[in-house]
């Protein structure tokens, strides 16, 4: 899609242009029309594309069924959080000494560091799991991630290394090019709010991922993945090493997920391993079979549906009932439950296959 | 039903948002509810008596939301109630999600009273709006230490904690206490606040034979470890912090409630000059009982509304102003605040179940 | 005689392909009837939509004397129908004495369940070694042989049968055959898809024909065996 | 010595437990290959059926003998779960029979949060006390100074019969041979005469049977329930069917067995092993890592047949 | 002697339980060949080739891949050395298109790496090129252009046979070892696929066939081994293979044409 965009075509770049402009203003009109906390529900939400791309890479394209993807997600938060908070010089006098300023790491460089390091714990994880299919793998990244969730919440002791469950805080707010996050930026002219500034640098990034995945799709790797997910066996006999396959595909959807968790403890202020939990692997695992499982503009849709989706009915379960029958008479967050619920079930029935699935795949 | 019941704002009136923030939904969803219960009586309670502020009546409003204990979700609805234009939020629950989502009220000048985060470092982040109405894990856990040190005079104790930021930040605190005095802290031990076995800890904590088991967690896991420590034959005293301090605990923990000793980070309902009454109101309202926060929540409306009056104006930026002069006497005992936004005179309240019933044993002013 | 089972006009769809595009055919009572064509042309389709696996897009299936089409394949196999699916189809988890307990899912003769399993081992007697061995570690052939037993445990009224010689070694392929033939003279009605063509037309009554989705030829086997056009297509010649 | 004794004991129950959950989990995973993640809620929903009509009862009479009041409740509440497995299968997974894998296991966590949302609007939200039916003052094993309670030992006992029951079953039956069969290809078990829908529904009533028996033991040994109360046993339940080989139904026992012991041992001495490093707040890694371990040395679990996967 | 052998491998076992599946089995495929594999259903030809190309670890064994000695235990490293088979039980790529089937074929002979896939260098997209040319050629040599985005799993038997023909050979392989091709063939198929066989053959390829088609395996076959009960029973030239008593009666029985 994106890559036909991408051609010179006079068509395309119109509507290339289009599409950018929309996304531009979008924070500005979103912002206007129902205020700031749409645009950090949206934030949010194109935090998780990036996560579901990861994930899409995992399961979606190598068919690898990964209950424990939030553990990348988690070792990117912490990297920052750690790296960049008074938490280590406060209980740590060597690091207070080596860093009297106190440790103010860059976003980007522990990014890219956190790159590294999820891709490297997405390998260690998938070694010990090649063999494993459908189930049993689901089951042993679930146990992965909750290995990981109970080390920060319980790495506090003897050294006091996460803060356990107390979480991190005070992390630095982003900060790129000299521009601060937090605030507005002051372009003379105009100003734009913090929240704005955030939403045009997480679409940055999920417009890079999604153009990573696309290029991998297409490729050499990404069909050697997707015939290990129809057929091992074949694959092997094609040639393709499925173990350093798979072991890609685990690192390459860890690293999305870590890049991901810098960007939301930076963004957060705050991290706990409450953020880390199964339920946020599973909220990511149905964003991408939800969208359209291998299919990037579903994963993509599938992880906008589900951010925004339970933010509207928060906004709608009031009134609607008012509108209805005069009063409420269900509490909102039991309506939004239930139909979170409901929905779930309804869109799997209806579209078993995604909410936008590939074409000739119904 | 907690039916909607919200006043309509008369012409001459102006509305005012006030907002709440707690799990509804989640494993917690009880305890989140009672606090939006606590939260709303007051709200009525007021709309009903009438107020005017500047002049003009005022008609409160409560804006309910649901976090559901997730950090994220947290801030997600800190902005949303920034957005409707609350002038004060109580709330939230859990620690986890106050923090974050202090930064946002702190950016938007709203003032935040929470009724239950219980971490110090809530108040510690140099925000002019952070506000609560409890002690903190660094009060309740010494008090609870001295408790078992001093009056127990235990030489032994075992410590289990739920691994929450609330019970293992309580039992830390209890531990350091503990060990100043010189006592013997034999295991440490933790599971997790949706764990319904016990035994297998209990097992070993029985093994090291403590005098006194300390538990940091709350009454849906509390309850049953007390029950297990009975069936395993443990005598133990166990003692724990307001989390389990419930009146629930003993239906909760059955026979085994006797064994157990627990303290609030406020002062008990019953020795609350208007406990019982609001415990009567309370349940005729929502027809349920009191689970913990309630009362704090509901202190916590009439703090900002006692803001709000000595400022006479609405505008949150002058509340925030009035906060740190506040000096009311509450349903929860007197409230001030120091220059963190901690309350001045925490009390801890300490309680057994002797006849299973829920008796004051002691009260200890921080 | 009065043909057992008759299909008119029927058509199947995958999506968008047409697979069979409106067909007529008819076995009667106690026949041997062929059905040859090459891959692709829709047989195994047809017979799936025969026995009930396939909801046909449209047409007309009669099977003892009742109007089945788009009946469940568990109905049919209650009416006695059978099917011996391409690729075998066992159960490769079950034991193959499972397997063929499974043929006589509708029976409840502990006796003369007995009795047929004897037959089915008197055929092939290698099933008899092996009764304990689960049917996934069998070899291919060995794999036919249960999914024949299998169906014949059921004593179906009609047997279908999808290309049962596929992948076995010659002398298999005249036991299979064998088997087949003496099916049909002890008064079994088969419909049988075959690509051994010479073989399917020597010892079938009846033929068709089918190409792309169309019956083109019928008659009886031994004239079809002289058609210039099959043997070109289909015979190798 | 009574301690490592207890602990063993604690694995055993707390290992039943685990596995009466598992086996009805492994049973409907044998037939449709789904993970069923509202079994939890299923059971959860059958312990706060039970509770009701306790409540009804206690109300009505209070001379029953506990173990008779059990008796009562304990069909209805199963019969209750039955039904209200056959509706999630009819509802949630029937049309998803042909849909990508994943797609019913996304439909399971709708229904997973549907049913809790719907039991926090029936029986609140609030942990409510279920009453002590079975004996539950601690026996002591000889000299041993080890204990067990009447209600554990009942336990035991009910997960060992619905084992052997369910193997009966599977095993030896036409109903379980149509069960496996359907398991494997539906379409070809269908030729056979298998009406695959009813099998399918079959098994489901069943599981959720198991599921009501399960929620109601759970809710009488620890004595309180709780909306949410289904969800960490089943998760648990879970691992426990995949350690065993899931599909299993010895697997399903071992496994839950095995983890209970694996759980309680860990707490009870990870401790000491590691030299106080680690203590009882690191038992779920404890027991995560055998699980992993277990699985790279046996890639189908405990007792999971070696895949026949022939080229 | 070994120099222009192929294969050449000698005292294969193999074993599952109690069923010795290969007892000792030899067999040598010189270069250019086409060498059949025949034997009764459930002789052990499937089996040997599962362990020649590295998919059951043998229990014993030596062999010898175009002079090198390999031991057979990873399956991708056989294809890569130029080892390429066919499945008996069809296993391609059922969601994947026909065309891609094939272009996952060219795997092993083609480098694009991570960075070159997300990047698109230059000399990537001229790879991509090439694999789709070469993947589309290999279609209309086996005759199914036709078919080329059809979703594979939706391909009659036959075609499916084919494809994954055309799937072995993307691979480049030196020797395409063929698990029953012909099966699900009528004559006339069976034809064209010996056409093609030979054409194979001629473009420089060696052959070994498992197949229980007489006519064809007789027709085209250079060499046959019969296996039974996992021993080799007979070998030689097929038309001395053919009068061989016992494998009359193990395989083709007396009416065999
Ligand atoms: N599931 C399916 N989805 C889409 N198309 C299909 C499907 N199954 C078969 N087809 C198509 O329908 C046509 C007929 O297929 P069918 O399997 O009936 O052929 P056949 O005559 O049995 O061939 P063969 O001798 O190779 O088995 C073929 O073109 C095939 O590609
Ligand atoms: N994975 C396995 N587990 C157990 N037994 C097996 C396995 N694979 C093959 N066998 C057994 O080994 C023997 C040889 O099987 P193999 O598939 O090699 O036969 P084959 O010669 O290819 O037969 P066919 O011509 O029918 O395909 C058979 O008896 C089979 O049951
Ligand atoms: C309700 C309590 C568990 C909240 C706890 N005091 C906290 O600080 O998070
Ligand atoms: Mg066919
Ligand atoms: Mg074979």
């Amino acid at each position: 899609m994106l890559r036909k965009l991408v051609k010179n075509h006079p068509i395309h770049n119109a509507y290339l242009g289009l599409g950018v402009i929309a996304l531009v203003v979008l924070p500005w009109l979103v912002g206007v029309g129902g205020g700031n906390y749409w645009v950090r529900v949206l934030d949010f939400a194109l935090l998780y594309i990036v996560l579901a791309l990861g994930l899409n890479v995992v399961v979606g394209f190598a068919g690898l069924l990964d209950l424990g993807y939030i553990a990348f997600y988690a070792l990117g938060a912490y990297s920052y959080a750690l790296l960049a908070s008074p938490h280590l010089p406060n209980h740590f006098e060597v690091i207070a000494s080596a860093f009297p300023q106190g440790m103010h790491f860059s976003p980007w460089m522990v990014a890219i560091f956190s790159i590294i390091l999820a891709a490297l714990f997405g390998i260690v994880l998938g070694l010990p799991t090649l063999q494993l299919r459908g189930d049993y793998l689901a089951i042993v990244t679930l146990g992965f991630g909750e290995i990981i969730r109970i080390f920060m919440n319980n790495l506090d002791r003897p050294l006091n290394l996460t803060n356990g469950p107390k979480g991190i805080t005070a992390i630095d707010p982003l900060q790129v090019f000299g521009i601060t996050f937090t605030k507005p930026l002051d372009l003379g002219i105009i100003q734009i709010p913090g929240l704005y500034l955030v939403f045009y640098l997480f679409l940055i990034l999920a417009v890079l991922v999604t153009i990573v995945c696309l290029h991998l799709q297409n490729s050499r790797i990404g069909r050697a993945w997707v015939a290990i997910r129809e057929d091992e066996i074949a694959a092997k006999a094609m040639g393709i090493n499925t173990r350093n396959m798979k072991l890609l595909a685990f690192a390459i959807g860890a690293s999305f997920a870590g890049v991901a968790g810098v960007l939301f403890s930076a963004f957060q202020g705050f991290v706990s391993p409450e953020s880390f939990t199964l339920w946020e692997s599973i909220v990511v695992l149905a964003m991408v079979v939800l969208g359209g499982i291998g299919h990037i503009p579903g994963v993509i849709l599938g992880a906008i549906v589900l951010a925004v989706f339970p933010e509207v009915l928060r906004g709608v379960a009031e009134p609607v009932q008012k509108m209805l029958f005069g009063h409420v008479i269900v509490d909102v967050e039991v309506i939004r439950q239930l139909i979170y619920g409901l929905a779930l079930i309804l869109i799997m029935l209806y579209r078993p296959g995604g909410i936008w699935q590939k074409r000739g795949d119904q | 039903k907690s039916g909607d019941k919200a006043a309509t704002v008369p012409a001459d009136g102006i509305e005012v948002k006030i907002g709440h923030v707690a799990p509804l939904t989640g494993p917690i969803a009880h305890l989140g509810k009672d606090n939006e219960n606590g939260a709303r009586l007051a709200l009525e309670e007021i709309n009903k008596a009438g107020l005017t502020i500047d002049g003009k009546k005022v008609v409160l409003t409560l804006v309910p939301e649901d976090d559901a204990e997730d950090p994220k979700t947290a801030t997600q609805v800190a902005q949303k109630l920034v957005d409707a234009k609350v002038v004060g939020v109580v709330g939230h629950l859990n620690s986890g999600t106050s923090i974050p989502a202090s930064k946002i009220y702190s950016d938007a000048g709203i003032t935040q009273v929470s009724p239950s985060s219980t971490n110090p470092d809530y108040t510690k982040q140099g925000f002019k709006t952070t506000y609560r109405l409890v002690a903190t894990d660094a009060q309740q856990g010494p008090a609870l230490g001295n408790y078992v040190a001093n009056t127990l005079k235990a030489k032994t104790v075992a410590i289990i904690d739920d691994s929450t930021q609330y019970g293992k930040g309580l039992a830390d605190e209890f531990e350091k206490t503990v060990k100043a005095a010189g006592l013997k802290v034999v295991t440490r031990e933790a599971s997790n606040n949706k764990a319904t076995d016990f035994k297998a800890i209990l097992t070993k904590v029985k093994g090291s034979k403590p005098d006194v088991i300390m538990y940091g967690g709350m009454d849906a896991t509390g309850g049953p470890l007390a029950k297990q420590a009975t069936e395993l034959g443990i005598k133990a005293k166990i003692v724990g912090g307001d989390g389990m301090c419930t009146e629930k605990l003993i239906e909760l923990a059955g026979e085994a409630v006797v064994n157990v000793t627990c303290s609030e980070a406020g002062k008990a309902l019953s020795k609350m000059a208007q406990g019982a009454d609001f415990q009567k109101r309370y349940k005729e309202r929502f027809n349920s009982d009191v689970q913990i926060y309630a009362p704090f929540t509901y202190d916590a409306v009439y703090v900002l509304v006692d803001a709000m009056k000595r400022a006479n104006s609405t505008d949150p930026a002058k509340i925030l102003l009035a906060m740190p002069d506040t000096k009311m006497n509450g349903l929860i005992g007197n409230i001030a605040f120091d220059s963190k936004g901690d309350m001045k005179e925490g009390v801890i309240t300490l309680y057994d179940f002797k006849d299973k019933k829920k008796t004051v044993l002691d009260v200890i002013n921080m | 005689m009065s043909a057992l089972l008759r299909v008119e006009d029927l058509r199947v769809a995958y999506g968008g392909i047409n697979a069979v595009k409106g067909i007529d055919l008819h076995v009667n009572q106690g026949e041997l009837v062929a059905l040859i064509g090459a891959n692709g042309a829709g047989k195994s389709s047809s017979l799936k939509a025969i026995a009930g696996l396939l909801t046909p897009t449209s047409g007309v299936i009669q099977f003892a004397n009742q109007q089945t089409n788009g009946q469940p394949a568990y109905e049919l196999a209650r009416l006695g129908l059978g099917l011996v699916p391409e690729g075998r189809g066992v159960f490769k988890r079950m034991t193959i004495l499972e397997n063929l307990q499974m043929g006589a899912f509708l029976k409840s003769d502990a006796k003369a369940i007995d009795r047929k399993l004897e037959e089915v081992f008197y055929y092939f007697s290698r099933l008899k070694e092996r009764l304990s061995q689960l049917a996934g570690t069998l070899s291919g052939g060995e794999q036919q042989m249960v999914a024949m037993g299998r169906a014949m445990m059921a004593e179906p009224k009609l047997l279908l049968l999808d290309e049962p010689s596929m992948g076995l070694s010659p002398i298999m392929v005249e036991t299979i055959f064998d088997v087949v033939r003496n099916l049909s003279k002890n008064g079994m009605t088969i419909l049988l898809v075959e690509q051994n063509a010479r073989l399917a037309l020597q010892m079938a009554d009846r033929a068709y024909v089918m190409e792309s989705g169309l019956i083109t030829l019928t008659g009886p086997g031994s004239e079809l065996l002289q058609d210039p056009r099959v043997r070109t297509a289909y015979l190798g010649e | 010595m009574d301690i490592f004794l207890q602990q063993i004991i604690n694995g055993l129950v707390l290992g039943s437990i685990y596995a009466l959950i598992a086996l009805g989990y492994t049973m409907v995973y044998g037939v449709l290959g789904i993970i069923n993640f509202a079994h939890g809620e299923v059971l959860m929903i059958g312990a706060m059926v039970s509770l009701s009509l306790l409540r009804l009862i206690l109300g009505l009479t209070s001379g029953l003998p506990g173990w008779l009041t059990l008796l009562i409740v304990l069909p209805v509440a199963m019969a209750v779960c039955a039904g209200l497995s056959y509706w999630i299968e009819r509802i949630a997974y029937r049309p998803l029979r042909n849909a990508p894998r994943l797609a019913p296991l996304i439909s399971a966590i709708g229904m997973s949060i549907l049913l809790q949302t719907v039991a926090m609007l029936i029986w609140s939200r609030n942990p409510m006390t279920y009453p002590q039916l079975l004996p539950s003052t601690p026996i002591e094993l000889g000299s041993t100074g080890a204990t067990i309670t009447g209600k554990e030992i009942v336990i035991i006992l009910v997960a060992l019969a619905v084992m052997c029951g369910l193997l009966f079953l599977v095993e030896k039956t036409k109903l379980g041979r149509a069960m496996r069969a359907t398991a494997e290809q539906t379409q070809i078990a269908s030729l056979m005469g298998v009406n695959p829908n009813r099998v399918i529904s079959i098994t489901f009533m069943l599981g959720g049977a198991l599921a009501g028996l399960a929620g109601v033991m759970i809710a009488s040994n620890y004595g309180n329930v709780h909306f949410y109360m289904g969800f960490i046993p089943g998760l648990k339940a879970f691992t426990a069917a995949v350690l065993g080989g899931i599909g299993n139904l010895q697997g399903a026992m071992l496994g839950g067995l095995l983890l209970g012991l694996i759980e309680s041992l860990g707490a009870g001495y990870i401790g000491e092993l590691t030299g106080g490093v680690f203590g009882s707040n690191y038992q779920d890694i404890f027991a995560f890592l055998v699980l992993i371990l277990v699985l790279v040395l046996r890639p189908t679990g405990l007792l999971g047949e070696k895949v026949s996967d022939r080229a | 002697m070994s120099a222009h052998l192929l294969l050449d491998v000698a005292d294969v076992s193999k074993r599952f339980g109690g069923v010795r599946a290969l007892d000792s089995v030899g067999l040598q495929v010189p270069h250019g060949a086409i060498v059949g594999l025949i034997g009764p259903n459930g002789a052990g030809k499937t089996t040997f080739f599962n362990v020649i190309t590295g998919l059951y670890p043998a229990d014993s064994g030596i062999f010898l891949f175009d002079g090198v000695s390999y031991f057979p235990e990873s399956v991708s490293q056989v294809t890569k050395a130029g080892l390429a088979r066919t499945f008996q039980n069809i296993r391609l790529f059922g969601e994947m298109s026909v065309l891609e089937n094939v272009m996952v074929g060219c795997h092993c002979r083609s480098k694009a790496g991570l960075l070159g896939a997300i990047f698109r260098f230059p000399a990537t997209r001229r790879e991509e090129q090439q694999i789709q040319e070469k993947s589309l050629a290999l279609l209309a040599y086996v005759g199914l252009s036709d078919y080329k985005d059809m979703q594979a799993r939706n391909l009659s038997y036959g075609h499916q046979r084919r494809l994954e023909i055309a799937r072995a050979l993307a691979t480049e392989p030196k020797l395409l070892a063929l698990d029953e091709p012909a099966a699900g063939m009528n004559a006339t198929e069976k034809l064209e696929l010996r056409e093609l066989l030979l054409r194979i053959r001629a473009d420089g390829k060696t052959i070994l066939l498992i197949e229980h088609d007489v006519s064809l395996v007789m027709g085209i076959c250079d060499h046959l081994t019969v296996l039974d009960y996992g021993k080799v029973i007979a070998s030689g030239k097929p038309s001395d293979v053919r009068e061989h008593p016992e494998v009359i009666k193990a395989y083709l029985g007396q009416g065999a044409v």
